[in-house]
C-alpha cells in the first residue's frame, strides 16, 4: 500500500489505493452501510449522512472528470481483485473509465444528491426516511458501478443491484397492497429479463476466456466471423435484459406501476439509474452491436415500438406522474435508438448525450410533480388541473423542464434528439433498414412528445379547474387505474360544470380545512437546498446542450440538417397548436377528454399488458407450480407408503410364519429346493 | 499443532457424549452448565479449527487396520473453508440454542446431540480417509435423530417421529451405499487414502457403476432431486438448532463427499454420469423453486430453496471444469451460511408465531421486529442470487461453468441446463420476494407503520447469531476472492489429477 | 461286482422317502421316522462309496457307524422332549401352533 | 494308525468336554450344590478360553495343527481365524453362564444345563478346528444336540414347543448335512477337506455335479443353525420359548458353532475359486430382508431378538457370497462383533428379567423410559442397539458393517450390495423402534428390585466392553487375525 | 446282472416298500413296524456291499433300541391304534411333500448314478478288523467325542423326563 499520495498537478492523476473512480462507487455505499450502522432512529442524522455522502460522491465524480479531461484518470482500476475461477477464464473484476462514462456519473451523482434532498423533506414525517436515504445510496453506488464497471461480472451485480433497490423503493409505502404488488412487480419483470443476461454475459465472456469488457469486444471484434450465431445469440440475451431493466417492450409494465413508490424514488428510478443502466450496458457493448446486424434490428424494433407506443400512452394518461413514467419509456427507447443507429465503428455518444439531458430534465420533472403532489393532493387530472395557476413557484421550473422533454431549441432536449434523429436520416438515405425504421418511430415521437407535454403543460395551468377542488380529505399519490378503472374514478369524483363549480348544489359542502380559518399557512416548500438543487437542474437543462461543443462528447454538430430542424419544429408546433384546440371546452384543460373513453381507461392501463403478464407468465408458473406440489405430494406419500408397505409385508410374513413345526419343515424343504436349484444353475 | 487437529473433532464429540451421558447420572446436568460446557467445547474447537486453517498440520497414525481404518487427519483448500465453517456454525448453534431451548427433553441431552452433530461435521472435513470419512458421516445420524425426534416440534408427535425416521432411514440408506463404492475403490486400489485413492483411479469401465453407487449414496445427503423428500419434513420439525446444523453442516457432508469421492477419483464414471446428475440437480433446482411458490409453511419453504440451492452446487460440480468446481464450493459455503441465517430468522418466527403458516395474516415483521426483519431480507435476498450477498457469486459462476462444460460432456444438454437454471433463479427471486411480500411487508393493509415492539424482536443470543451470519453473508458476497483464493490451489490440482 | 445304479437309486428314494415323510407327517414320532430314513439313505450313500472306492482309512463305513450313533443319541433326546411335550399340552402335533408364555 | 497328539492344542474342546463329565461327576457325589455347578462351569469355561489365547496372539504359527495322520494331513488344525471363534465361543458360553447363575432353577437341574452348556461349548470350539466331515459332523451335533433340552429345560409349555420347533427342524438339517457329507464323499473319495481332492474332484464333470450337491445340501443344513432363511422358522418359538440366557447361547455360541462349521466348508471349496457360494448370497440377502422385515412388527422382546438374529445371520454370511481371501476373516469380524453386542442385549434383558420379572422384560413396550428408569441398563442396552445397527456412537457396529461389505464390493456383487444397503437402513429402523421406547415414556413396573450383583457386573462389563472397543475396534476384531 | 446286484435288488426292494409303506400308513404302531422292516433289509443292503460290521451295527442299534424306543414313546404318548387320519398333514401340503421328496430323490439318484456309471464294479468291504483300527486310529478324535454326545444325551434325555412342566403363572420361575 502506497503511504505517500502523490499529485500529478499536471493530469491531476492521483497515485492512491483508491481512486476518485472507486469513491464514485463506494461513497454512495457508505451512505447506506453508516445510516444503517450508526443511525438508530434519527432522520436528521441520516439526512446528514446522506447529504454529505452525496455532495462528496458528487465531489469524486466531478474530479474523476477533471482527471479525465486532462487525460490524468486510472483507465482500469482494479477493485477487489481477480477472482480465480480456473485457466478457462479470468476474471480481473477491473473498473473501465471511459469520458462517456464520467459523463454519466457525474450526472448520476448530481441527480442522486438531489434526490436525497429533496426527499428529506418530501418524506419529512416518514417514519422509514432511514431506510429510504440508505436504499437511495445503494441505488447510487449500484448505478455507479454500472457505469464504471469494466468487467460483465461488475455489471452484473449492479444491475441485479439496481433491481432489488427498485424493489425496496417502489414497495417503501408496503403498508399499501398497491405498492406491495407493485414492488414484486417490478422486480420480477426485471428479473425474468435478466435471466437471459447471465446466459449472454457468460456466452461473450467465456467466448473471450475473460470478464473483461474491453477484452470481451477486442475479442469478439476479431473473430466475429466464427461466432456470429453465438454473437447475435449473446447479444439478443443481453438485450432482452436492457429492455427489462429500461422497461421496453414487452416488459415496459412495470414502469408505470413502480409510480407507487415515493416521488423521489422515481425520479431516481427514471432518470438517473435503472432505467437508463440498459443504454450504459448496450454502450458499453455498442461496438459488437455493429457487428451484428440482426441484434440491431430487433433492438431497432423494440426501441420504436416501445418509443411510440409510450408516447401514445402517455397522451392518454389520467395520472401526470404515469404521463411522465410513460415518458420515461419513450425516450429511453429514444436512447437506445441513438445506439442503434449510431454510425459504424463511432463510441456511444449519441445515445449518452439523449441519456445526460432526460437525466437532468426527466429528474426537475418528476421532482416537481412530487412537490406539486403534495400542494394539490395528487397526481391525477382532476388534482393537479390548474395547479401551476395557484402554485407560481414551480411554474417555470416546469415550463422548463417540459420544453425540455418537447425538445424545443435550444433546451437539452432539442439537442440530444435532433442529434438522433439527424443520424437516422442520414442512415437512412444510405440505406440502412434499421435507420429507416428508426427514423419513421422517431418522426412519429416528435409529434406525440409535442402532444403529451402540451397536454400535461395545458393541465396544470388550466385556469378554471383549481376552484372546484373542496374535498381536501387525504388523497393517495395515485389511484390504482388497474383496479379502479378510470370509469368509476370520474364517476365517483364530484361533477362540476364547465367552469368547475360543483354540479348539486344541494349536497352539504364539505369543510374547507386549508385557508379559511387559520389565515393562509405558508404554502408547504421544499427547503432552500432542495431548491437549489431543482434550480440547478432546470439550468442545466436549459444550457446542457452546450456540452456537444465540449470534447467531452464526440457528436457531429457541425453538419446539422437545418431543414429537418425546421421540419420538425413546425410539426412540433402544429400539434401543440391542435392540442390545445382539442382542450378547450374540457372540465380540466385536458386534450385527451376529446379521445373516447374506452381508449382512455384502457390506455390508462397499459393496453392491459398486466393481464397477459398474469396469463401467459403468472398462471401458468403457479398452475405448474401447484403440479408440482402435487406431484412432490405424489413422491412424498410414496416414500411414506413404504413403512406401511413393509409392514404389510411384515404382516403378510407372519401369517406365513404360522409358528407350527411342521411349516418350518416345509420351509427347510423350500430351502433346500431353492438352495439345490442355485448350486445346480450357477455352478 | 497435532493437538488442534485432535482437539477440532473430539472437543465436541467428548464434550457431547459426556453432556449426554452424563445427564442421569446423579441428575440432570442443568441448563447453565449445559451451555458453558458446549460454548467452551465449540469454542475450542474453533480456535483449533482457526489454527488448523492457518498451520495446516497433519496427523497420520494406523487405527482399525482389520478395515483400513487409519487416523489420518489434514486439511487442504477445499476442506478448509468448510471446516471453518461448522466449526463457527456450531459456536453460533450453541448460542442459540441457550435462546431458544425447545422441550421435550433435558438441555443435557439437547445440547450433547447438538455438540455429536458439530463433532461429527468436522471430523467429517478433516479425515483424509475414505473410511474414516464413511464413519465420521455416521456420527451425526442418531444425535440428529434424537435431536428431531424429542426436541422437534412439540404439536405433532407422530410427525416427529416420522420425520426423523425418514431423515435416518434415508441417510443411512445414502450412506451405506456410499460405503459400498468406497469399499469398491479401496479394495481396488488397496488402500483408503483419499489422496492415494485420487491417484489411483479405477479402469473407466468399473468407474461408471461405482460411480453411479457413490452419487447415489451421495445424492441422498446433498440432497439431490429426486431423492430430497427426507430434508422438507425434517426442517420443518427439527428444532431451530438442528435445523441450523442440517443445513449447513449435514448437507455440506454430502457434496463434500462428492467431490473428494467421486469427482476426484472416478473422472470417467462423472463424465459418463455427469449429464443425468446435472439434469436431476437442475430440476431440483426448478422443482424446488416451484414448491415454493405455493409452499404455506416458512420452515418448509426455506427447506426446500435448499433444494434448489444445492442443485446449483450439484450442477456447478458436475460440469467438470473448474469454474464450476470453484463455483459449487463457493455456493456450498454460502448456502451453509445463508441456510443458516435463515433458519434461526425462521425458528425464531416460528417461535414467536406459535406456527409458520405464510396464509395466516399478520402485520408486517419491518414494523414489529426490525432487527429480525433485516436479517430476513439479507437472508432472503442472498437466497435469490442477490449480488453483494454470497448467494450471488456461486449461483453465476454455477451457471457460467455449465455454459462450456469439461471432458466429453454434451455441450448443449449442459447449456440448456445452464439455461435452465437461470429460469430457476427467476423462481428463486419468486418465492424470496413471496416471502417478504407476506411476512416483511405484511398483508394486513393499510395504516401508517406502528412502532416496533422492542420485546419481539431478536435479542441476546439470537442477535448475535443473526449478526454474526448476515455480516458474513455480506462479506462474503462482497469479497469472494476471499474464499475462491482459498480453495483455487487445491480446485487447480484436483483439475490436474483429472485431467482437464 | 455290483452295478452302483442300484444303491444309487436306493439312496435316492430312500431320502426322497424320508423327507416326504418328514413333510406328510403330523404326529413327531412318524416326523422322527422320515429323519430315520433319510439318515439311513446317507449312511446307504456313505457305505456304497466307501465299497465301491478305495477308502484307505475306511471312512465311509466308520461314517455310517457314526451317523447310526448320533441318530441314536438324538432319538434319545428328541423322545425325551416330544414326550415332555405330550405331558405340556396332551398331544405331539407338529402342526399345532407354538405358545407364548 | 498313528495320530500326534498336542493336547494344548485340543484343550479348548477336551476342557469343556471333560468339564461337563466332572459337573456330573461332582453333582453325583454331593447333589444339590445348585450356583456352585454354575461357577465351577464358568471357571471351567474361562480356563479353556484361556487356552485359545497363545493362538490367538499374532506370533502364533498359522494355523496349528494337531491329529495329523502319517501323509501329513490334520484332523484338527486352528488358524488364527479359528482361534478367535473358539475364545469367542468359550467366552461367550461363560458369560451365559454368568448370567445364568443368579436364576434359581431346581437344584438337580441345574448340573444338567451346566453339562449341556459345556458339552454344547466344547462342540462349538470343536467345530471350528474340524478339518475331516467325520469330526465335522460330531462336534457340529454335540453343537446342536444339547441345545434342544437347554430349551425344553425351562419347563414351560412354551419352552417345549419351542424346543419341539428346534428339534423337528435340526433333525432333519442333521439329516440333510449327513446327505450332503455322503454326497461329498462320494465325490472325492475322501472324509478329509483339505483342498486337493476338492480340486480333483472338481475337474471331472460327474463328481463336480456332486460336489455342488454336497455343498447345497451342507448349506441348507447349517443354514437352519445359523437361523439362515428359510431355515429359521425355529429361532422365535425357541428364543422365546427358552429361559433368556440360553436365548443367548443360541444366539451367540450356537452361532459360532454355525459360522465355523461353514467356515470349514468355505475354506475347502473356496480352493475352487469360483462362484461356489453364490447360494450364500442369496440366502444372506433373504435373511437380512426377512429377518429386519419381521423384527419391524414383532412386540415380544426376544423373539424380537430373534429376528434381529435372523437379519444379523444374514450379514455374517454376507461376505462369504464373494470368494475371497477376505471373506473368512470379514464373516469372523462381524460374528464377534455381532456376538458382542447380542451378549450384551442379552445380558441387560436377563438383568431385567431377573430383578423385574420375565413379563417385564419379554414385552418391548415394558422398556418405555429404560433410560431413565434404570440409566445403566439402558444405556448399555442402547448401545448394544446401536452396535447391531451398526452407527456411531458404537462405532464398533459400524466397523463390522464396513467389514462385512468388503468382500462383496470388492468382488463387485453389486445386487448383493444394494440388497445390502437397503436392510443396513431397515435393520436401523428396526432396532430404532426399540430405541424409541427406550427414550420413551416409562412404563412401571409391579416390582423393582435392585439388580443381581453379578448381573450389574456383566452388564458393567459389557457396557465397558462396546465403550472400548468402540473406541478401538482392532481389540475385538484382532481376535480373528489380521 | 451279477448275484451281488440280485441280493442288492432284493434287499433294497424290501427297504423300499417298507419305507414307503412307513410313512404313508394310517397306523400309528404299523409305521414304526415298517421301519422296523425297512432298515433291517437295508442292513442286508450293508451286507451286500461287504460291511457287515455296519450291517450288525445297523441292526442293534435301530432295530434292537430306536425301534423299541418309538414304540415306547408312541404308547407313552397314548397313540390311537386303529387307523387314523390325523397322522398326516393337510393334502395340498402332502401333495407337495411328495414333489418335492420325488424331485429329491430323482435329483440325487440321477446326479450319483451319472457320476458312478453302469459298470459293474468290484466290492470292497474289507475286514472288520481294519475298520476297527481305524475307527480306534484315526478316527478315535470324533469317536471320543461321539462317546460325550450319547453321554450328555443320556443325561439330557434323563432330565427333560423327570421335568415338571410349569403352568404359565407358576410364579417360582418367574424370573427366567
Amino acid at each position: 500500500m502506497p503511504s505517500a499520495s502523490r499529485l500529478d498537478t499536471q493530469s491531476l492523476a492521483l497515485d492512491l489505493v483508491l481512486q476518485p473512480s472507486h469513491l464514485v462507487v463506494l461513497l454512495p455505499a457508505a451512505v447506506s452501510v453508516l445510516i444503517l450502522v450508526l443511525t438508530r432512529r434519527s432522520a436528521r442524522g441520516a439526512f446528514v449522512i446522506a447529504a454529505i455522502g452525496g455532495l462528496l460522491g458528487l465531489l469524486a465524480a466531478a474530479a474523476l472528470l477533471a482527471q479525465q479531461a486532462r487525460g490524468g484518470a486510472v483507465a482500469d482500476p482494479r477493485t477487489i481483485g481477480e477472482l480465480k475461477v480456473g485457466p478457462a477464464l479470468a476474471v480481473p473484476l477491473r473498473l473501465q473509465v471511459d469520458r462517456l462514462m464520467v459523463l454519466v456519473a457525474v450526472a448520476v451523482a448530481l441527480v442522486s444528491l438531489v434526490v436525497q434532498v429533496f426527499a428529506r423533506w418530501y418524506l419529512y414525517s416518514d417514519p422509514r426516511y432511514r431506510q429510504f436515504a440508505a436504499t437511495v445510496g445503494l441505488f447510487t453506488a449500484a448505478m455507479q458501478l454500472v457505469v464504471l464497471s469494466g468487467d460483465v461480472l461488475l455489471i452484473l451485480v449492479g444491475w441485479e443491484l439496481m433491481g432489488w433497490c427498485s424493489y425496496l423503493l417502489i414497495g417503501h409505502e408496503s403498508e399499501r397492497a398497491k405498492a406491495r404488488r407493485a414492488s414484486y412487480k417490478a422486480f420480477l419483470v426485471t428479473r425474468i429479463a435478466d435471466a437471459p443476461f447471465a446466459i449472454g454475459l457468460a456466452v461473450l465472456a467465456l467466448g473471450a476466456r475473460s470478464t473483461s469488457i474491453p477484452q470481451i469486444v477486442q475479442h469478439w471484434q476479431s473473430a466475429a466471423a466464427d461466432h456470429g450465431t453465438a454473437l447475435t445469440a449473446a447479444l439478443l440475451c443481453v438485450i432482452c435484459a436492457v429492455a427489462g431493466k429500461s422497461a421496453q417492450v414487452p416488459f415496459q409494465d412495470w414502469l408505470p406501476d413502480a409510480m407507487e413508490g415515493p416521488t423521489p424514488a422515481s425520479a431516481l428510478i427514471h432518470a438517473a439509474t435503472m432505467v437508463a443502466a440498459g443504454t450504459v450496458v448496450l454502450a458499453k457493448l455498442v461496438a459488437l452491436l455493429e457487428l451484428s446486424g440482426t441484434a440491431r434490428v430487433v433492438l431497432t424494433i423494440v426501441a420504436s415500438v416501445s418509443m411510440v407506443g409510450a408516447a401514445v400512452l402517455a397522451f392518454c394518461q389520467h395520472d401526470l406522474k404515469r404521463l411522465l413514467a410513460w415518458s420515461t419509456v419513450s425516450q429511453v427507447g429514444l436512447m437506445l435508438l441513438g445506439l442503434a443507429v449510431l454510425p459504424v465503428r463511432e463510441p456511444a455518444d449519441l445515445g449518452i448525450s439523449h441519456l445526460l439531458s432526460h437525466a437532468m430534465f426527466k429528474a426537475l420533472l418528476f421532482l416537481l410533480i412530487g412537490w406539486l403532489s403534495v400542494l394539490v393532493g395528487g397526481t391525477i387530472v382532476e388534482r393537479q388541473s390548474g395547479a401551476l395557476s395557484k402554485h407560481l413557484a414551480v411554474r417555470w421550473l416546469v415550463g422548463i423542464g417540459l420544453l425540455a422533454l418537447a425538445g424545443v431549441p435550444p433546451l437539452v432536449g432539442f439537442v440530444s434528439k435532433d442529434l438522433i434523429v439527424d443520424e437516422a436520416a442520414r442512415r437512412g438515405v444510405d440505406g440502412d433498414v434499421s435507420a429507416r425504421i428508426a427514423f419513421v418511430a422517431l418522426v412519429c415521437v416528435v409529434a406525440l412528445t409535442a402532444a403529451y407535454t402540451t397536454r400535461m403543460w395545458l393541465i396544470l395551468v388550466h385556469r378554471t379547474g383549481r376552484q372546484r377542488v373542496v374535498v381536501r380529505e387525504a388523497v393517495e399519490d395515485s389511484y390504482d387505474i388497474r383496479d379502479v378503472g378510470i370509469v368509476e374514478m370520474l364517476a365517483g369524483s364530484p361533477q362540476v360544470d364547465v367552469h368547475g363549480r360543483p354540479l348539486r348544489r344541494d349536497e352539504p359542502m364539505p369543510p374547507v380545512v386549508d385557508d379559511d380559518d387559520d389565515g393562509p399557512l405558508p404554502e408547504p416548500q421544499p427547503g432552500a437546498g432542495a431548491r437549489t438543487g431543482l434550480q440547478l437542474l432546470a439550468i442545466l437543462s436549459i444550457v446542457g446542450g452546450a456540452l456537444i461543443f465540449s470534447p467531452m462528447l464526440e457528436v457531429d454538430w457541425e453538419n446539422a440538417n437545418l431543414w429537418l430542424i425546421g421540419a420538425s419544429l413546425v410539426l412540433m408546433a402544429a400539434v401543440a397548436l391542435l392540442v390545445r384546440l382539442m382542450s378547450i371546452g374540457t372540465v380540466y384543460g385536458d386534450a385527451a377528454a376529446r379521445l373516447p373513453l374506452p381508449l382512455r381507461s384502457s390506455a390508462s392501463r397499459g393496453f392491459d399488458v398486466d393481464a397477459g403478464y398474469v396469463g401467459l407468465v403468472a398462471r401458468p408458473v403457479v398452475a405448474l407450480a401447484r403440479g408440482v406440489a402435487r406431484l412432490e405430494g405424489g413422491l412424498d406419500r410414496g416414500v411414506q407408503a413404504l413403512p406401511a408397505l413393509v409392514t404389510r409385508v411384515a404382516g403378510a410374513g407372519f401369517r406365513l410364519h404360522t409358528r407350527r413345526p411342521t411349516s418350518g419343515l416345509v420351509a427347510v424343504a423350500l430351502g433346500v429346493v431353492l438352495v439345490g436349484l442355485m448350486g445346480v444353475i450357477w455352478w | 499443532m497435532v493437538a488442534a487437529l485432535l482437539a477440532a473433532p473430539l472437543a465436541p464429540i467428548v464434550a457431547g457424549l459426556a453432556l449426554v451421558a452424563g445427564d442421569r447420572v446423579p441428575r440432570a446436568v442443568s441448563r447453565h452448565t449445559a451451555y458453558a460446557v458446549s460454548l467452551a467445547a465449540t469454542l475450542i474447537s474453533l480456535l483449533a479449527a482457526a489454527l488448523i486453517a492457518y498451520d495446516r498440520p497433519s496427523l497420520n497414525r494406523p487405527w482399525v487396520p482389520e478395515v483400513g481404518m487409519r487416523l489420518h487427519l489434514a486439511v487442504d483448500g477445499i476442506s478448509v473453508p468448510l471446516l471453518l465453517m461448522t466449526a463457527a456454525v456450531g459456536v453460533l448453534v450453541v448460542i442459540h440454542a441457550r435462546h431458544e431451548q425447545p422441550g421435550g427433553g433435558t438441555p443435557g441431552t439437547f445440547f450433547g446431540c447438538l455438540l455429536l452433530v458439530i463433532g461429527g461435521g468436522i471430523a467429517t472435513f478433516l479425515v483424509q480417509d475414505a473410511i474414516s470419512f464413511f464413519l465420521a458421516f455416521e456420527v451425526v445420524l442418531v444425535p440428529m435423530w434424537v435431536l428431531i425426534n424429542r426436541f422437534g416440534d412439540p404439536k405433532d408427535a407422530s410427525e416427529r417421529a416420522r420425520a426423523a425416521a425418514t431423515f435416518v432411514l434415508y441417510t443411512v440408506l445414502g450412506s451405506t451405499l456410499m460405503l459400498v463404492g468406497i469399499l469398491t475403490m479401496v479394495f481396488a486400489s488397496g488402500t483408503a487414502d483419499l489422496a492415494t485413492l485420487a491417484r489411483h483411479p479405477l479402469p473407466a469401465g468399473q468407474q461408471t457403476v461405482v460411480a453411479a453407487i457413490l452419487l447415489i449414496g451421495l445424492a441422498i445427503k446433498v440432497p439431490i432431486w429426486p431423492l430430497h423428500s427426507w430434508l422438507p419434513r425434517a426442517h420443518t420439525i427439527a428444532p431451530t438448532a438442528g435445523s441450523m446444523l442440517l443445513a449447513a453442516v449435514l448437507l455440506k457432508m454430502g457434496t463434500y463427499g462428492i467431490v473428494r469421492l467421486v469427482i476426484a477419483p472416478l473422472p470417467a464414471g462423472v463424465e459418463r454420469l455427469a449429464p443425468y446428475v446435472a439434469t436431476c440437480a437442475v430440476i431440483g433446482i426448478v422443482w424446488g423453486g416451484l414448491v415454493c411458490l405455493v409452499e404455506r409453511s416458512l420452515k418448509r419453504l426455506i427447506a426446500w430453496s435448499s433444494v434448489a440451492h444445492m442443485g446449483f452446487v450439484v450442477l456447478g460440480l458436475m460440469s467438470g471444469t473448474a469454474i464450476g468446481l470453484q463455483a459449487a464450493l463457493f455456493a456450498n459455503i454460502a448456502h451453509g451460511v445463508v441456510s443458516a441465517l435463515l433458519f434461526a430468522v425462521v425458528g425464531g418466527l416460528k417461535h414467536r408465531w406459535g406456527g409458520d403458516d405464510l396464509s395466516v395474516a399478520r402485520r408486517a415483521l419491518r414494523d414489529v421486529s426490525p432487527r429480525l426483519s433485516l436479517a430476513l431480507v439479507i437472508g432472503l435476498a442472498a437466497s435469490l442470487g442477490l449480488p453483494g450477498l454470497a448467494g450471488f457469486w456461486g449461483e453465476v459462476l454455477a451457471i457460467f461453468g455449465a455454459w462450456n462444460p469439461g471432458g466429453d460432456r454434451s455441450t448443449g444438454w449442459f447449456r440448456l441446463l445452464a439455461a435452465v437454471a437461470a429460469v430457476g433463479a427467476v423462481l428463486a427471486a419468486a418465492y424470496a420476494l413471496r416471502v417478504l411480500r407476506i411476512v416483511w411487508m405484511g398483508d394486513a393493509d393499510g395504516g401508517r407503520p406502528l412502532p416496533p415492539s422492542p420485546e419481539s424482536d431478536a435479542r441476546g443470543g439470537e442477535l448475535v447469531v443473526v449478526t454474526v451470519l448476515g455480516a458474513a453473508t455480506v462479506v462474503l458476497g462482497v469479497l469472494p476472492i476471499i474464499l475462491l483464493n482459498t480453495t483455487s490451489g487445491a480446485v487447480d490440482h484436483l483439475m490436474a489429477v483429472v485431467g482437464r | 461286482m455290483i452295478h452302483p445304479v442300484l444303491p444309487m437309486l436306493l439312496v435316492g428314494i430312500l431320502f426322497g422317502v424320508g423327507l416326504y415323510g418328514v413333510l406328510a407327517r403330523r404326529n413327531a414320532v412318524l416326523v422322527l421316522i422320515g429323519v430315520e430314513l433319510m439318515l439311513a439313505a446317507a449312511g446307504l450313500l456313505f457305505v456304497t462309496v466307501g465299497s465301491l472306492t478305495a477308502d484307505p482309512l475306511r471312512a465311509g463305513q466308520s461314517m455310517t457307524v457314526f451317523i447310526i450313533t448320533i441318530a441314536a443319541a438324538e432319538i434319545a433326546v428328541a423322545l425325551a422332549v416330544i414326550l415332555a411335550v405330550f405331558r405340556a399340552r396332551g398331544n405331539i402335533d407338529v402342526s399345532q401352533r407354538g405358545s407364548d408364555d | 494308525m498313528t495320530l500326534t497328539y498336542d493336547w494344548w492344542l485340543l484343550a479348548p474342546v477336551l476342557v469343556p468336554g471333560v468339564g461337563a463329565l466332572l459337573v456330573l461327576v461332582v453333582d453325583a457325589i454331593a447333589p444339590r450344590l445348585g450356583r456352585v455347578h454354575w461357577a465351577l462351569t464358568a471357571g471351567l469355561l474361562l480356563v479353556g478360553a484361556a487356552t485359545v489365547i497363545p493362538g490367538l496372539l499374532p506370533s502364533a504359527d498359522n494355523p496349528r495343527r494337531t491329529l495329523c495322520l502319517s501323509d501329513g494331513s490334520c484332523l484338527y488344525a486352528v488358524d488364527h481365524v479359528g482361534a478367535g471363534l473358539q475364545f469367542t465361543a468359550l467366552v461367550s458360553a461363560a458369560v451365559i453362564v454368568l448370567l445364568a447363575l443368579p436364576i434359581r432353577v431346581p437344584t438337580e437341574r441345574a448340573p444338567v444345563q451346566a453339562a449341556l452348556l459345556l458339552t454344547a461349548t466344547a462342540g462349538a470350539s470343536g467345530v471350528v478346528a474340524a478339518r475331516d466331515l467325520t469330526s465335522w459332523l460330531v462336534t457340529l451335533e454335540l453343537a446342536t444336540v444339547p441345545t434342544v433340552a437347554l430349551v425344553a429345560l425351562r419347563a414351560r409349555r412354551s419352552a417345549t414347543d419351542g424346543a419341539l420347533s428346534l428339534l423337528t427342524t435340526s433333525l432333519v438339517s442333521f439329516a440333510i448335512t449327513a446327505m450332503g457329507a455322503a454326497l461329498w464323499f462320494a465325490a472325492t473319495g475322501t472324509v478329509q477337506l483339505g483342498g486337493d481332492a476338492v480340486l480333483a474332484a472338481s475337474h471331472d464333470a460327474d463328481s463336480r455335479r456332486i460336489l455342488a450337491l454336497a455343498v447345497v445340501f451342507i448349506v441348507a443344513g447349517v443354514g437352519f443353525k445359523l437361523s439362515l432363511v428359510p431355515f429359521h422358522a425355529w429361532t422365535p418359538e425357541a428364543f422365546g420359548g427358552a429361559s433368556v440366557p440360553i436365548g443367548g447361547f443360541l444366539a451367540v455360541t450356537s452361532k459360532v458353532a454355525a459360522l465355523g462349521a461353514l467356515l470349514v466348508i468355505f475354506r475347502g471349496v473356496s480352493v475352487l475359486g469360483t462362484s461356489a457360494l453364490a447360494a450364500i448370497g442369496v440366502l444372506a440377502a433373504i435373511s437380512m430382508t426377512v429377518g429386519n422385515v419381521m423384527a419391524l412388527r414383532e412386540q415380544q422382546a426376544l423373539r424380537f431378538l430373534a429376528w434381529s438374529t435372523i437379519s444379523q445371520a444374514g450379514w455374517v454370511v454376507l461376505p462369504l457370497a464373494a470368494v475371497s481371501s477376505h471373506a473368512v476373516r470379514a464373516a469372523a469380524g462381524y460374528l464377534v462383533v455381532y456376538a458382542l453386542a447380542t451378549l450384551v442385549a442379552f445380558a441387560v434383558v436377563t438383568a431385567l428379567a431377573h430383578s423385574d420379572g420375565r413379563n417385564h422384560a419379554t414385552r418391548l413396550a415394558s422398556y418405555g423410559g429404560l433410560l431413565r428408569r434404570r440409566p445403566l441398563l439402558g444405556v448399555t442396552l442402547a448401545l448394544a442397539l446401536l452396535a447391531l445397527m451398526g452407527l456411531p456412537p458404537a462405532v464398533v457396529g459400524l466397523v463390522a458393517k464396513v467389514l462385512a461389505l468388503g468382500p462383496v464390493a470388492g468382488g463387485r456383487l453389486w445386487p448383493l450390495a444394494i440388497v445390502a444397503a437397503v436392510n443396513a437402513m431397515l435393520g436401523v429402523a428396526v432396532y430404532l423402534r426399540w430405541l424409541r421406547i427406550l427414550f420413551g415414556a416409562p412404563t412401571d413396573p409391579g416390582t423393582h428390585d435392585r439388580l443381581h450383583p453379578v448381573h450389574l457386573a456383566v452388564v458393567a462389563i459389557g457396557l465397558a466392553a462396546l465403550v472400548v472397543t468402540s473406541i478401538a475396534p482392532q481389540l475385538l476384531l484382532g481376535l480373528v487375525g489380521r | 446282472m451279477t448275484t451281488y446286484d440280485v441280493l442288492f435288488t432284493l434287499a433294497g426292494a424290501i427297504s423300499t416298500g417298507a419305507a414307503v409303506l412307513a410313512v404313508s400308513t394310517k397306523h400309528l404302531v404299523h409305521s414304526a413296524l415298517w421301519l422296523v422292516v425297512a432298515l433291517a433289509s437295508l442292513s442286508g443292503c450293508y451286507l451286500v456291499l461287504g460291511a457287515e460290521f455296519v450291517a450288525l451295527v445297523q441292526l442293534l442299534v435301530y432295530v434292537g433300541a430306536i425301534v423299541v424306543l418309538v414304540l415306547f414313546a408312541l404308547m407313552l404318548t397314548r397313540a390311537p391304534i386303529g387307523r387314523s387320519r390325523d397322522h398326516d398333514t393337510p393334502l395340498p401340503q402332502r401333495a407337495a411333500a411328495l414333489v418335492v421328496g420325488a424331485a429329491t430323490a430323482a435329483l440325487l439318484s440321477a446326479v450319483l448314478i451319472s457320476a458312478f456309471g453302469n459298470d459293474a464294479i468290484t466290492v470292497r468291504g474289507g475286514s472288520t478288523h481294519v475298520l476297527a483300527s481305524q475307527i480306534f486310529g484315526t478316527w478315535v478324535w470324533p469317536f471320543e467325542l461321539l462317546s460325550a454326545l450319547l453321554l450328555i444325551a443320556l443325561v439330557a434325555a434323563l432330565a427333560l423326563s423327570r421335568m415338571p412342566i410349569g403352568r404359565r403363572d407358576d410364579s417360582e420361575a418367574d424370573a427366567r
